[in-house]
């Protein structure tokens, strides 16, 4: 054989449903149930609104650092709103409204933003793993839960999320290979929100999608639009019934954009430019999929909207004061000993009689014991 | 009751409990066909089947990582890194999802997995084939280090190890895989992690050691009885971290005088704890300064002066016998 | 002469060296537009240009192993890891090649590279970007392990880390960041690798500690002073490996009593190595333990205990005062 | 934009020139030099003869473990025939037909090989990084020292070798990625000997060629029969000249075999059956590249190989007398302080005299002082 192209047996697709004029490609709709629709949509608001609250709290100085999800709220509840509760969902750190959708509750998140390990503890009827901050080194840990699943013979599976930088990591590679090779359950859902912190997706890698990079693995990738909650929806479940079918892993690549900041240190100014943004904020999925949700489905109005902006409103609030009253509860130092190993051992032993001998010494000189 | 190596020792804890366990998995590079490049895997496979050995990508961090999700859900993986010079391209993964995932998760998951690895000089091979860098684990909350000194306390420690709840790291000396053979006996033996063990008794000074060293330290102590009527207490820690520190306390209160013998650097090695951790509790009763008998503060150098670089018996009696000059 | 802080200080480093020398390439995740997350390359793009400012793809070993290819040919790469704890994922290039292309050649390529990388607690920060390992990387030989105190040393360390012919890993105390400001002058100013520094002369008890532990120490020993009247000599390592013992094996045969201050976790921390070396070589001078003031043995808890997690004034004034009761 | 097929611009080709049965594609043939022809022939008997006295030494106890190259001397010599001596090779640790292109003595190999870090030393003027043992981390290395050729304003290139194994690593993957970004002159050759140790290509991952995985970076990708020295040469020069002129990286599979065991450590029998093995004796290059000078170029007879292989013969035997000799030289141990830094630190100056100090110790305990 001379120089003869190889026919690579995969193809790269774009899949867009409801286009960023709000038009729908009636061929393409996917059926979901109007529970379900409105479900969505109201984790879609309560994400935007829990994100707005959150940047209010921290800059208050009443919570720590965190990564906001604005602009990125159809990426990911499209993905898990296909998921059953029984499947695991296996989250990077963006991923507050895909958390929500799965369980997590806003006073745990708030916790956890605050500086509390307690906000980390994760439900024992919750299949999800806790967030990892080293980037793209969970997707690993899914690989090996979806593996545990098929060993286990559950017809369960793994979504995990990451981002755009994500894909440069070694993990990432090693993830994806070894999820190819065993066939495990497992979907890869990329946001590919064009900004890793101030680099922007261009100068991330030169391939032309980050979809084709399945091609190295000899697995399915798609590309999305990742502000059209229906794409999202669609190609999520094409994926995980491929899965559930023992067709083995997809990567997905959500077309989307992160709206605010990186994380609340970070400053976008510095990087990108305001027209950018704007650009971005006419492709907003939330306004998009309202406007399907009026028009075409009938299911909801401007009156229905404003109804659910105050009860959010409400819940959120009731969530900010629960994790209060929680955190004055944690004072305790002496928990931080807890959960290193199953059982403490004696250099732990001996080093929390330390700082407890330390901590009642400090009541003694402060004149409080 | 059988006459065997370390090899088989280590081959015989995962046989059987691997019958037991049907959550017990092993992954790594070469462990499945091949039955792992020192055989300590080997008919394993055949066994229990690929969907329990698996032949895995040659990708440390994907060892290690498909691990942790594997115990995540509850499986209890045990995997191999060919050899210990490996193990820092899953690095990461020990240190910032193995050991904390418990922490992280505050109690819903934990990682029971294995982390099997040879280590250690003394076998001739290419670079990054005979370091001993347990240092680096052993500086890691949320993990246990553990490293076993002969065939019989092999078994019985990576039984503990598999059945231990947290992450494990198993450094196994390469040097001892089929150096001696010991009667491992057929049933059930276990070694509890934590713990170090008393393997000579002695009155006038402690040798502290583990993993391969423990050889030439028994032999050091065996001719400083015959040659100068020195009586050597030589304790085993088997687990490195976290450290027992008091069976080697009460030995040196009683000894006044102690060794630490290992083939890491010396600097930032694993006897600086130890020296530490006698002054911190035996002060007062030390008669000398504790002696650190180790590699030296450079990289092991090829096999041809690898025997230069290891500590050996006539280095161990040498520095012994200053000990008990002062 | 300015009144900068530290992250002015590095940045000043970074600038004139790299005016001096077009070798010198900065490389890392947001190192570029963005100035880095803590803005210590700030500017640097626009002075030099995207040739000599690189922001690189998200992943750790490709920076510092294209950072190990470039100083083999000949530059001096400056890289930047974000955080320290997500050095790991460089781990290996770091032990296994950084560190060792000069021995492996036996000196034909050297590897005249610093990764800078903030490390430590206390500025309120997620998962994994409060740890201080510093361990890990003192146990490495072929690398040089050095932690500035301070602007003005921060900057004066910083250029002769880049000028040195060997690797160094550069941490920065982020804690010190914007902490205080010192006068740097504006003249190049040097910091020889491998010395400490007496940085307070006493009579009574030695103080050794470096990096953002210094302050405490400082603190400590001044109300020291001030309330019991002791005298503490106070010594910043700069170094951590190789450790210079010389100044604060002289101190400690002068004052006879010795406090090892470090953010680390304690078991197999730096503060045993120190330890370790005042044992082997001030041994009959010691009047009480060396006592040590670390972190404790678990992960450093996310922000809201951390400041229960970190040696402070108070518990290394309370050690200090055990060490002279007895 | 609905479900739409993207085209990945880059095509996946596979080159063949002289096939297995020795039949040559006069088309595709390179232009090669007389000279050029037969050094390169001289090598891969070379490294053939080499082979097997290093198999023979190690067998003896006279060196420890190596890795024999037997099979694939035409990916090797074919790739690096293609450099000029400025150009650069990051070898991984199966290159010794390769490096001793590059000028490597094989005496420097069998001190090595020995256990002698002096074995390591890479002379001023041979622009090759020493053996890399840690699979697939060198690939960083390449691209960091064709960074520094671009900065540098050189029109040099770097080549950098490794096996189907090593595309499973991490590093492979950042290393490609960053070369894409930074578009440097690097060649990226993978020897695909179907085995790493003892996993088969099939079960490294599930891609249906290892040169596809070049769509991941965007970058141009090959596959050639890497048992055909032409093609290797034909697809090396493409690249090499790509490279050289700014259009950035390369990744070229070479298909071939590994005829003999992994290292010496190996036993192939564990894992693999005869037949494959023999099946691929049919491929072997050596012949087949014989023929075509014997036949096609009228360079080369029977005779003319056999003084050639007397030739090889000696100058072998006369390295091997060389390497004995400086071995018997090279006992001192204090040497391994050397090189671990430029100066001699504090601690190892002590640890250095505390050594020299038992070593006379000891000579004076065996009464030899
Ligand atoms: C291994 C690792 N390196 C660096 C960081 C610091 N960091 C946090 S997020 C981030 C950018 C991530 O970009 P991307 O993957 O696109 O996700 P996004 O933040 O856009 O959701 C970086 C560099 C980290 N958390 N982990
Ligand atoms: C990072 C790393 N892991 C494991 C090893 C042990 N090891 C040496 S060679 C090898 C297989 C390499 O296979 P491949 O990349 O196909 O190269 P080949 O040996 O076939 O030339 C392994 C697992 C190693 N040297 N480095
Ligand atoms: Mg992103
Ligand atoms: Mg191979």
């Amino acid at each position: 054989m001379p120089r003869n192209k190889i026919n690579i047996s995969d193809e790269i697709e774009h899949l867009s449903v409801l286009n960023e004029k709000g038009q729908l490609d009636k061929d393409l709709e996917p059926e979901i149930s109007e529970t379900l629709l409105l479900n969505i949509h109201r984790t879609m608001l309560l994400g935007r609104r829990f994100d707005e609250r959150l940047l209010n709290l921290q800059r208050q100085g009443r919570i720590g650092t965190f990564a906001p999800i604005t602009g990125q709220e159809a990426a990911q509840l499209g993905a898990v709103a296909v998921l059953r509760s029984s499947d695991w969902m296996v989250p990077s750190f963006r991923e507050t409204a895909a958390e929500i959708w799965r369980g997590r509750t806003m006073e745990s998140l708030i916790l956890y933003y605050s500086g509390f390990n307690e906000g980390g503890r994760i439900p024992d009827d919750m299949n999800n793993l806790p967030v990892c901050v080293p980037v793209a080194t969970h997707l690993l840990h899914a690989v090996g839960l979806a593996w545990a699943l098929g060993y286990r013979k559950k017809d369960d599976v793994v979504m995990t999320f990451f981002g755009d930088g994500a894909t440069s990591e070694g993990d990432f590679h090693e993830g994806l290979n070894f999820a190819g090779v065993y066939r495990t359950p497992v979907i890869f859902v990329c946001q590919n929100n064009q900004w890793a912190i101030s680099v922007p997706r261009s100068k991330q890698t030169r391939s032309q999608t980050l979809a084709q990079k399945a091609l190295a693995y000899g697995i399915p990738g798609l590309q999305v639009d990742g502000n059209d909650l229906l794409a999202v929806y669609s190609a999520a479940k094409e994926a995980v019934e491929r899965a559930r079918s023992g067709g083995g892993p997809t990567l997905i690549e959500c077309v989307t954009y992160r709206l605010m900041m990186h994380t609340t240190a970070d400053d976008p100014k510095r990087y990108r430019k305001e027209e950018e943004v704007q650009e971005w904020v006419g492709r907003d999925p939330l306004p998009r999929f309202q406007k399907y949700l009026i028009e075409n489905k009938k299911l909801l109005s401007k009156e229905k909207i404003d109804r659910l902006e105050t009860e959010i409103k409400e819940e959120i609030q009731a969530a900010v004061e629960r994790a209060e009253e929680q955190k004055s509860k944690l004072k305790e130092p002496l928990e931080m000993f807890d959960h290193v190993y199953a059982e403490l051992p004696k250099n732990l032993k001996e080093q929390k009689a330390q700082l407890a001998g330390e901590l009642s010494g400090n009541k003694k000189e402060d004149g409080h014991d | 009751m059988t006459n065997i190596t370390m090899v088989q020792a280590l081959n015989l804890a995962l046989r059987q409990e691997m019958e037991k366990d049907d959550g017990i998995i092993l992954l790594g590079e070469d462990v499945g066909v091949d039955g792992g490049v020192f055989r300590v895997t080997e008919g394993l496979i055949e066994k229990f089947g690929e969907q329990r050995v698996l032949d895995t990508p040659l990708a440390e961090s994907g060892i290690v990582g498909m691990s942790i999700g594997m115990a995540a859900y509850g499986l209890r993986p045990v995997c191999e890194i060919q050899f210990s010079g490996f193990s820092y391209l899953s690095f990461h993964q020990i240190e910032s999802h193995a050991s904390r995932l418990r922490w992280r998760s505050q109690g819903r998951f934990h990682v029971p997995m294995v982390v099997r690895t040879p280590y250690g000089g003394g076998v001739r091979a290419l670079e990054h084939h005979s370091e001993s860098r347990e240092a680096f684990y052993a500086h890691m909350p949320g993990l246990k280090m553990v490293i076993p000194s002969g065939p019989r306390i092999a078994r019985a420690l990576l039984v503990s190890a598999i059945r231990d709840p947290d992450p494990v790291i198993f450094f196994e000396p390469k040097a001892l895989y089929r150096a001696f053979r010991e009667e491992v006996p057929d049933e059930e033996e276990t070694c509890p992690l934590g713990k170090s063990r008393l393997v000579l008794e002695g009155e006038d000074l402690t040798m502290i050691s583990y993993g391969a060293m423990m050889r030439p330290s028994l032999d050091a102590a065996s001719e400083l009885k015959d040659k100068d009527g020195i009586r050597v207490e030589v304790i085993d820690l088997v687990t490195i971290s976290p450290l027992d520190d008091e069976l080697f306390v009460q030995s040196v209160k009683k000894t006044g005088r102690a060794m630490v013998i290992h083939e890491a650097p010396r600097s930032f090695g694993p006897g600086a704890e130890i020296v530490s951790r006698l002054v911190e509790k035996a002060f007062f009763y030390l008669e000398v300064p504790i002696s650190r008998v180790t590699g030296f503060d450079i990289l092991i150098p090829l096999f041809s002066r690898e025997n230069y670089y290891l500590p050996n018996v006539q280095r161990i009696v040498r520095s012994a016998r200053q000990l008990l000059k002062t």
